[in-house]
């Protein structure tokens, strides 16, 4: 076993079971803390694929920014706890049972039979003044360059959605309304009211004894 | 024109130079610290520090418990108890400063007709177990005693002016 | 070196979970979202995975994309449930059963 | 065994850094307290030893002696985990910083990715360290520090695009020769704006004053880390300081050349300080950049936080967008002096 199955295994062990965690986690920051282990791991598993601009975008983008904006809007809600709702127990085994099988498909299908490294040798070793940026770049601006432009412009999209939706136009200040102000007039405030003045049923009852 | 003027005048940084500027100079500037315990600063005659009783040359105390003190205290924290001594004088048998209390005003110096009470000069003391800071008669003579040639030297300097 | 293979379980076995937490974890829409991050990664490692081992750039492009759109779907998710909790002050998704607003 | 041999080669030097940037910690609390104190007419502290010079090694004594307060109600693996993520991410920062010509411990292609990402988990010790207390205060430095962190991210984010445009690089060597041929070739002239809201967005990373509204001491005690004492306070301590020092670094590497000398190119004067290797020039910027840093907190009150928000938003976004543009243009049409071919 070389180091680098080694990284491969401890990467791969704390994906799997952080990523187990998200979902098995009953308070939603744990999850999302757990969500950010595994992004983390899995960036660690693309760099051994030698994709480290993917890898540190994923840092960047994911865990430095989605991850942050996760966790803040869940602090903010306060939603602190969700109990397990009702049914959840006597479902699980048939949810279990779905998921294991479609997995067990995929694993069958994927596994080393299919896509060992007899199938799939590894790749000559890159020369060392080869960027995977440079050459990621060259792909993208050049045969992908619209697809980048569209995807601009959908994060574009993103912004003025998630702005508008959120945006409260908030009182920001008190200000006077000088038209208003002197628009009023007094039978707007005051209202004078008739009523027959009261009189005390039994005078003496006031007086201190 | 202003508008512009203020635009550059913002995303020049300008009023943010300026203050730079000024902490830059304080930066060069003689410093004004005072190492304490070694040095001091210069204190006034008038300074009002802890309190003290003061004797007659003789060795007799002043205070004859006139009680004029605890009556002018604002803060309430002279407390007096007195009776007749064996040789017919008035003298108190009780005479405590809550130190917690008292706000160092003076007044009770201004009020005294026979200048028993005073306050000195000296201001760094410290109390280290409870019901330290009540100061008795016996401790109030005490500090009289030792402090009484600056007590002397700063009220005859002083006298002019009352 | 791992095979392409191994990559490609621990894509499957982070597919499956995602995809677990999306059935059995109905209760709030924060862990649906996050599970919905869950399978993309796993799609995501895919697409590397076969761009090393294929040797073609082209894989880390369409991650790059993916990457984009996720970004993008996370913030209007995450701007919706703000605005879903504002409204009715529950993420729980059993009680938005409701079509209005 | 040779693989061996290089592993701990490189160990030794993970540890020189590491022990020389503990050391400059250290002495940078000194350095501020003095610089603050001289600021404001005082001479700081002068008691422990020769002006004071032992006053770091009593406040790590004092601190490492002191006892870790665990609240009751918190989350005690994160709350203990927290201060640990904020000191590893401040020091894992300095893997990719060049030294020298030669001296860089991991000379990788995207080094700029690298630090950017790795400045963007700074915060998680501070959301951690906020959540795990369960503390009212602990919380609401912990949102702020989230919300200016997302903010001030993409501020600084589009000033490196602006320095990668420039150098057509992500690796850090590769920047600081694309700067090389004298003061003026440097990207602070070019770059300006892009120099200034990389500064200012640099401030803002490190939740320092007049940003430092995460631990605002008026309004929300301390903020995140209200709770914390001891050594888990130290390590906060510490990587607050270092991540100070790591930005004043990344500055002088991507907007002042690095550890090229500033008189390249000056006829008399480059012959005369040809023999000063290029860590001294480098640490000579670093430090000049700690001392704005501080000179900063001893002007200047502290933001609003709505203020903050306006002015990641709406002000450093903008300007660096806008001269991002100019110097696209620049770069297509080969304007001299700086970006022609």
């Amino acid at each position: 076993m070389t180091i680098l199955q080694l990284i491969f295994y401890a990467f791969s062990v704390v994906a799997v079971f952080s990523a187990m965690m998200v979902v098995g986690s009953s308070n939603p920051v744990r999850g999302a803390l757990f969500l950010v282990l595994t992004f983390f791991a899995m960036a660690g598993i693309w760099m051994i694929l030698h994709a480290e601009f993917l890898a540190l975008i994923l840092v960047l983008v994911y865990v430095g920014a989605v991850m942050t904006l996760f966790l803040f809007v869940v602090m903010m809600l306060s939603v602190s706890r969700v109990s397990l709702q009702e049914g959840f127990v006597r479902y699980l085994p048939i949810y279990a049972l779905i998921v294991l099988t479609i997995t067990g498909l995929i694993i069958m299908v994927l596994g080393p039979k299919q896509f060992g490294l007899l199938q799939m040798p590894i790749p000559a070793l890159k020369p060392a003044d080869y960027s995977n940026i440079a050459s990621l770049g060259m792909v993208l601006y050049t045969q992908y360059v619209y697809p980048f432009e569209v995807s601009a412009v959908l994060l574009l999209t993103a912004i003025v959605a998630a702005i508008s939706l959120t945006h409260r136009a908030g009182k920001r200040h008190k200000s006077q309304k000088i038209s208003a102000q002197i628009s009023v007039r007094a039978k707007d405030r005051l209202t004078l009211v008739n009523m027959p003045s009261e009189k005390p049923s039994s005078p003496s009852s006031d007086t201190p004894g | 024109m202003q508008r512009l003027k203020q635009l550059i005048k913002s995303f020049s940084l300008w009023e943010l130079l300026i203050g730079l500027k000024l902490t830059g100079r304080y930066f060069f500037k003689r410093k004004v610290t005072i190492q304490y315990p070694e040095e001091k600063t210069p204190t006034s005659v008038r300074f009002r520090g802890i309190h003290a009783q003061r004797r007659y040359p003789n060795g007799e105390e002043r205070c004859i418990a006139c009680k004029l003190c605890e009556a002018v205290c604002p803060a309430l924290a002279i407390t007096i108890e007195a009776e007749p001594r064996e040789d017919g004088s008035r003298r108190t048998t009780l005479y405590d400063i809550d130190l917690f209390k008292c706000v160092y005003c003076g007044f009770c110096e201004e009020a005294c007709p026979v200048d028993a009470i005073v306050l000195t000069r000296f201001a760094d003391y410290h109390m280290e177990n409870r019901g330290e800071n009540i100061l008795t008669k016996e401790k109030l003579l005490a500090i009289g005693d030792e402090f009484e040639s600056v007590i002397a030297k700063d009220r005859a300097e002083d006298a002019r002016y009352r | 070196m791992p095979s392409l293979s191994n990559f490609l379980i621990v894509a499957a076995l982070l597919f499956g979970i995602g995809m677990a937490g999306i059935i059995i974890n109905r209760k709030n829409i924060i862990t649906l979202l996050m599970s919905i991050e869950l399978i993309l990664l796993a799609v995501n490692t895919n697409f590397v995975a076969f761009s090393y081992f294929l040797d073609n750039i082209t894989g880390q492009v369409f991650v790059f994309f993916i990457l984009t759109v996720a970004a993008a779907e996370a913030a209007i998710g995450l701007a919706i449930m703000v605005v879903l909790f504002r409204r009715r002050g529950t993420i729980e998704v059993q009680e938005l059963d409701r079509l209005k607003g | 065994m040779d693989q061996l041999f290089l592993v701990s080669i490189i160990v030794a030097k993970i540890i020189v850094i590491v022990v020389a940037l503990l050391v400059s910690v250290a002495y940078l609390t000194y350095f501020e307290r003095k610089v603050i104190g001289y600021m404001q007419s005082r001479i700081g502290p002068n008691r422990v030893g020769p002006g004071g010079l032992f006053q770091p090694f009593a406040d790590v004594l004092k601190l490492i002696l002191k006892e870790i307060i665990m609240p009751t109600a918190s989350n005690k693996f994160l709350f203990i985990i927290a201060p640990m993520i904020s000191i590893a991410t401040a020091l894992a920062g300095w893997a990719v910083i060049p030294f020298d010509k030669i001296n860089v411990l991991a000379n990788i292609n995207a080094g700029v990715l690298y630090s950017l990402s790795l400045s963007s988990l700074g915060v998680y010790g501070i959301m951690i360290a906020g959540w795990a207390s369960n503390s009212k205060y602990a919380m609401f430095g912990a949102l702020r520090a989230a919300a200016q962190s997302i903010s001030y991210e993409i501020a600084m984010g589009f000033a490196l695009v602006g320095v990668m445009m420039a150098a057509s690089s992500l690796n850090f060597q590769t920047i600081i020769h694309a700067q090389s041929g004298g003061i003026w070739h440097w990207y602070w002239l070019p770059l300006f704006p892009l120099f200034l809201v990389y500064w200012i967005s640099g401030v803002a990373e490190t939740n320092r004053a007049p940003f430092d509204v995460a631990e605002g001491e008026t309004e929300i005690v301390a903020g995140f880390h209200v709770e914390y004492s001891g050594t888990a306070f130290a390590l906060f301590f510490l990587a607050e300081y270092a991540n100070m020092i790591l930005i004043s670094t990344l500055i002088a590497v991507l907007f002042l050349g690095g550890w090229l000398s500033p008189f390249e190119g000056i006829p008399v004067l480059e012959g005369l300080f040809a023999w000063v290797p290029g860590v001294v020039w480098l640490l000579m910027k670093t430090a000049f950049f700690i001392f704005v840093y501080l000179w900063i907190r001893a002007t200047f009150p502290r933001y609003r936080y709505d203020q903050i928000m306006r002015l990641g938003w709406k002000i450093l976004i903008p300007v660096t967008l806008v001269w991002i543009v100019v110097e696209a243009f620049a770069i297509q049409l080969n304007i001299g002096p700086w970006f022609a071919r």
